[in-house]
């Protein structure tokens, strides 16, 4: 693994999980993470756990978010409280 | 729809009744071409599964993930028109039959002398690693398609709207009425 | 007999096989489903008696899928302990099957297809978690039964929904604290077999990671059998699951739970580690809490099944205070493992038979509390009669079951010294006393509001279940009985005892001086 | 002071984060209210058991010197040394099962919409507490 690359990208990630969770909006907070997943994606494929990142990009970013903005569109949008 | 003056039906042009049903031309266009290459990509993925990255569960997603794209280009009432619920349970079933069938065969071919679930049991006309190989290719292709009939009818159920359409027709029944 | 090695395997295929069936034979007709659910488990239930038989009287079936060796493929292997669960679980989940015949069709007339083929996955997951012999393919096993469970729960609707979700999420809290306890073993051992595990594990014991590995396994699976202070999902999502699945929930699936943990901290981590940590005197306590707190709160419910509910955690308070205890009585007559696999078929037997009464109710007349039934035990005198067995069986009175255990457990814990647990359990056997003859009262001596000359004077008409829910409830209530004698008099039929001995000679605790 | 630090955190950078991602959806799905916030808190934490498992595999952990390399058939040269591929394989088996606990929850998420007309844990309870 690049250590530099990794340190930033994980970094990121722990930035983005934590905007995940304290975004009202439920559509930002599930768009969020979808760009968690994704950037998780690259970091495995940097650790050369290739095909664990192929999946988590085909099912973390692309069809979880998917059910989760089906879910989320047809629930309430915003969090309240 | 009758006309303004109200002489007679109008008939709505095809980018009219696209713009009333919410949709959008760039985006169908982008989806139409898009779809069949993620979709040959995900027989890819699924075919070149045993011997890289890849198998049959992440070939599934993606194919699965065409047909998400299709409904948020195309509108949910087509795509269950184009790819029915009946449809989906039976490929599920049928991956499951490939996928379970595989073992089955093996242990009924092998009950009598060998001890273990071996895909060199396998009845096929080809070498004993050959049989391995495809023993695999075909576990992959029944998991491939389960997943995907799988991942394709819960993203229909999470976004099909049944109760609030039923609504809406029926609201417009009623406002049709009082008038 | 040839091939019996494969089995095993066969029982997993076959079950999966038929979920499916169970959808394409839908599209012909609803009335299939059932039929094909009840001859697979019949049929798999008939392979688990062929496996039992073979483990009894030959050795253990040790399979690797694939003919891949043992550390780097996966390995499937049936011991007696394995064996002996699988045919209890297989033997609840027919009765269940039969029982749901006329209860789906009256619940959830527009979901028998999916509801059957649930169960089905539900019954694979069970039967998995059983017979394997890789810890991840246990994790992977227990979520495909819990993800069943989730499922079926919320099947009526309405406020089981929200039941559900909680089980749902406190469920995968448990599940991936018990990955994670995986992730810790694997990187101090790098390997995953139980066997290889345990053959590594020996010089390992007073390291930190396999400590906290082990711990991580305790609490997850604990919040999967609903052991005391995690037990917070269990009443609502027992009482508004349809009744049948409300048996299995209490029989089978925190059993298998606990199948799982002693499977693994006997197998795994062998009785040298457990002994090196206190950590099964702390559990023999917090299941003695469990025990009185079950029973304390049974009393304060109005409601039937929240009522047998919270008297499941209490029966698994015993269940885990046997545990407990196996430790500490080695060497002896009696101890071991013994009354835990005992009460494992005998609360699968006595929970089973009282939820399936308790939905026998709500199916005739929409009746869930406890107020509400009096009378009862007339117009429904087989019904009731077999509540009553089983009733007796929970308090422990002598020829039944529930006697039996206490009777083993109190055998354990002289041996094991601690007056004060056999204290807790003469409370909770006054305190089982308390809340089921309140139903018993209600069934037979309280009457209608007219008064009690009016409705003794009045000849009162019968009116049972169908008949295809009255025999599981009829075999259970029997059973309860006719299973205490077998194991009073220690009789060798159906290899009952011989099961007991066998185990604890395999686990080398307690108890196997007697071999016939 | 330095060297530990250097060993004891900065070497095992990997596995601080994982526990920091596993604290944050713990955190999750235990105090916010909404539901479909808890799954994403549940996503979360599994993510990170995901990452641990991950970093395990990784051997040649280093300052970029002796890294290990992918697992796929043809393209090792020689000298280089693999990753461990079972935790790979390990993970693409809890994926899928995450992925199916998301889906199940999501739909029985919207079930508790149409009954109770809310997702926030608070607001079904008081409904409850009146049916």
């Amino acid at each position: 693994m690049i250590v530099p690359l990794d340190l930033l990208m994980l970094f990121v990630i722990v930035v983005i999980a934590i905007a995940t969770i304290s975004a009202k909006d439920l559509f930002s907070a599930v768009i969020l993470f979808g760009a968690y997943s994704f950037l998780m994606a690259v970091v495995w494929a940097e650790m050369h756990s290739i095909d664990v990142s192929f999946t988590e990009a085909a099912v973390g970013a692309g069809v979880s978010t998917a059910f989760l903005i089906a879910a989320v569109s047809r629930t309430a949008r915003w969090e309240k409280g | 729809m009758t006309k303004a003056d109200g002489t007679g039906t109008y008939q709505l042009t095809a980018e009219e009744r696209r713009v009333a049903a919410g949709r959008d031309l760039i985006i169908e266009v982008i989806a139409s071409l898009m779809i069949p290459l993620i979709q040959l990509f995900a027989l890819y993925v699924i075919i070149h599964g045993a011997l890289g990255a890849g198998g049959g569960f992440q070939g599934g997603v993606i194919l699965a993930s065409s047909f998400i794209l299709y409904v948020i280009a195309f509108g949910i009432t087509g795509a269950r028109k184009r790819l029915p619920e009946s449809w989906n349970t039976g490929l599920q079933s049928l991956g499951v039959y490939i996928y379970a069938g595989v073992g089955l065969v093996c242990i009924l071919v092998s009950l009598g002398f060998v001890q273990y679930l071996n895909y060199w049991a396998l009845p096929l006309p080809v070498a004993y690693e050959m049989r391995r190989a495809m023993g695999m290719d075909f576990v992959e292709i029944g998991i491939g398609i389960t997943v995907m009939a799988t991942m394709t009818s819960l993203f229909f159920d999470l976004a099909w709207k049944e109760k609030e359409e039923r609504k809406e027709v029926k609201e417009s029944n009623e406002g049709g009425e009082k008038k | 007999m040839i091939g019996i090695e494969h089995l095993p395997v066969l029982l997993i295929v076959l079950s999966l096989l038929a979920a499916f069936t169970i959808f394409v034979a839908g599209w012909f007709d609803k009335k299939f489903s059932w039929a094909i659910s009840f001859i697979t488990i019949l049929v798999q239930l008939v392979m688990s008696i062929f496996i039992l038989n073979h483990v009894l009287f030959t050795g253990k079936i040790d399979y690797w899928l694939s003919g891949w060796r043992p550390p780097w493929g996966i390995q499937v292997v049936v011991d007696t302990l394995n064996a002996y669960v699988l045919v209890v679980l297989l033997f609840l989940a027919l009765l269940s099957v039969m029982y749901s015949k006329r209860n789906i069709q009256h619940e959830l007339p527009e979901k028998v297809i999916t509801y059957y083929a649930v169960y089905q996955l539900l019954v694979t997951g069970l039967c998995g978690v059983t017979i394997t012999g890789d810890i991840f393919n246990m994790y992977v096993f227990v979520e495909i039964f819990s993800l069943a469970a989730y499922a079926l729960i919320a099947s009526r609707g309405g406020i089981a929904l929200k039941a559900s979700f909680v089980y749902l999420v406190m469920g995968s809290i448990g599940a991936c604290l018990f990955v994670l306890g995986i992730g810790f073993l694997y990187s101090v051992t790098g390997s995953l077999n139980m066997a290889d595990l345990a053959a590594i594990l020996p010089p390992l014991y007073g390291n930190k990671m396999v400590q906290a590995a082990f711990a991580l396994f305790v609490v997850g699976l604990s919040i999967k059998m609903a052991l005391f202070p995690l037990h917070t999902w269990l009443p609502d999502a027992h009482s508004f699951a349809p009744a049948e699945i409300s048996a299995m929930l209490s029989g089978i699936i925190i059993e298998v739970s606990t199948y799982a943990l002693i499977r693994l901290s006997f197998s795994v981590f062998t009785v040298n580690f457990l002994k090196l940590l206190p950590i099964y005197d702390l559990l023999a306590w917090i299941a003695a809490i469990a025990i009185i707190y079950g029973s304390v709160m049974a009393i304060a419910q109005l409601n039937l099944k929240r009522m047998l509910a919270y008297s499941s955690v209490s029966q698994m308070g015993y269940i885990m205070l046997a545990v407990g205890l196996s430790l500490s009585t080695k060497h002896l007559l009696w101890g071991g493992l013994t009354p835990a696999l005992m009460h494992i078929l005998n609360h699968a037997l006595m929970k089973g038979c009282l939820f399936m009464v308790a939905g026998a109710f709500i199916y005739k007349a929409d009746l869930w509390n406890i107020t509400d039934l009096r009378g009862l035990g007339r117009k429904m005198p087989w019904t009731c009669g077999a509540f009553t067995m089983a009733a007796i069986s929970m308090i422990g009175v002598p020829p039944s079951v529930g006697f039996v255990s206490k009777i083993y457990l109190i055998f354990a814990v002289v041996e094991a010294g601690n007056f004060l647990f056999m204290a807790v359990i003469l409370l909770s056997t006054l305190l089982n006393l308390v809340y089921f003859w309140r139903v018993i009262e209600t069934l037979y001596m309280k009457v209608g509001e007219a008064g009690p000359h009016h409705e003794y004077e009045k000849p009162v008409k019968t009116d049972e279940i169908p008949l295809l829910m009255l025999i599981p409830i009829l075999i259970l209530g029997s059973l309860c009985i006719v299973m205490g004698i077998i194991w009073l008099t220690e009789i060798p039929i159906i290899g009952a005892v011989p099961i007991m001995d066998s185990v604890n000679k395999l686990f080398e605790i307690g108890r196997y001086t007697v071999v016939p | 002071m330095m060297e530990w630090l250097t060993q004891e955190i900065l070497a095992k950078y990997n596995y601080w984060i994982a526990v920091i991602i596993i604290l944050i959806g713990f955190y999750a799905m235990i105090a916010k209210d909404n539901l479909i916030k808890k799954l994403i808190g549940l996503s979360l934490f599994q993510t990170g058991i995901f990452l641990y498992f991950i970093s395990l595999g990784d051997v040649g952990v280093g300052w970029g010197l002796r890294s290990g390399t992918t697992y796929i058939i043809e393209a090792i040269p020689e000298g280089y040394i693999y990753i461990n591929p079972l935790p790979t394989a390990l993970i693409l088996t809890a994926i899928v099962v995450s992925v199916s606990t998301l889906a199940v929850s999501l739909g029985l998420v919207i079930r508790i919409y149409e009954e109770y007309e809310t997702i926030e844990e608070s607001e079904i309870i008081e409904k409850e507490r009146v049916l």
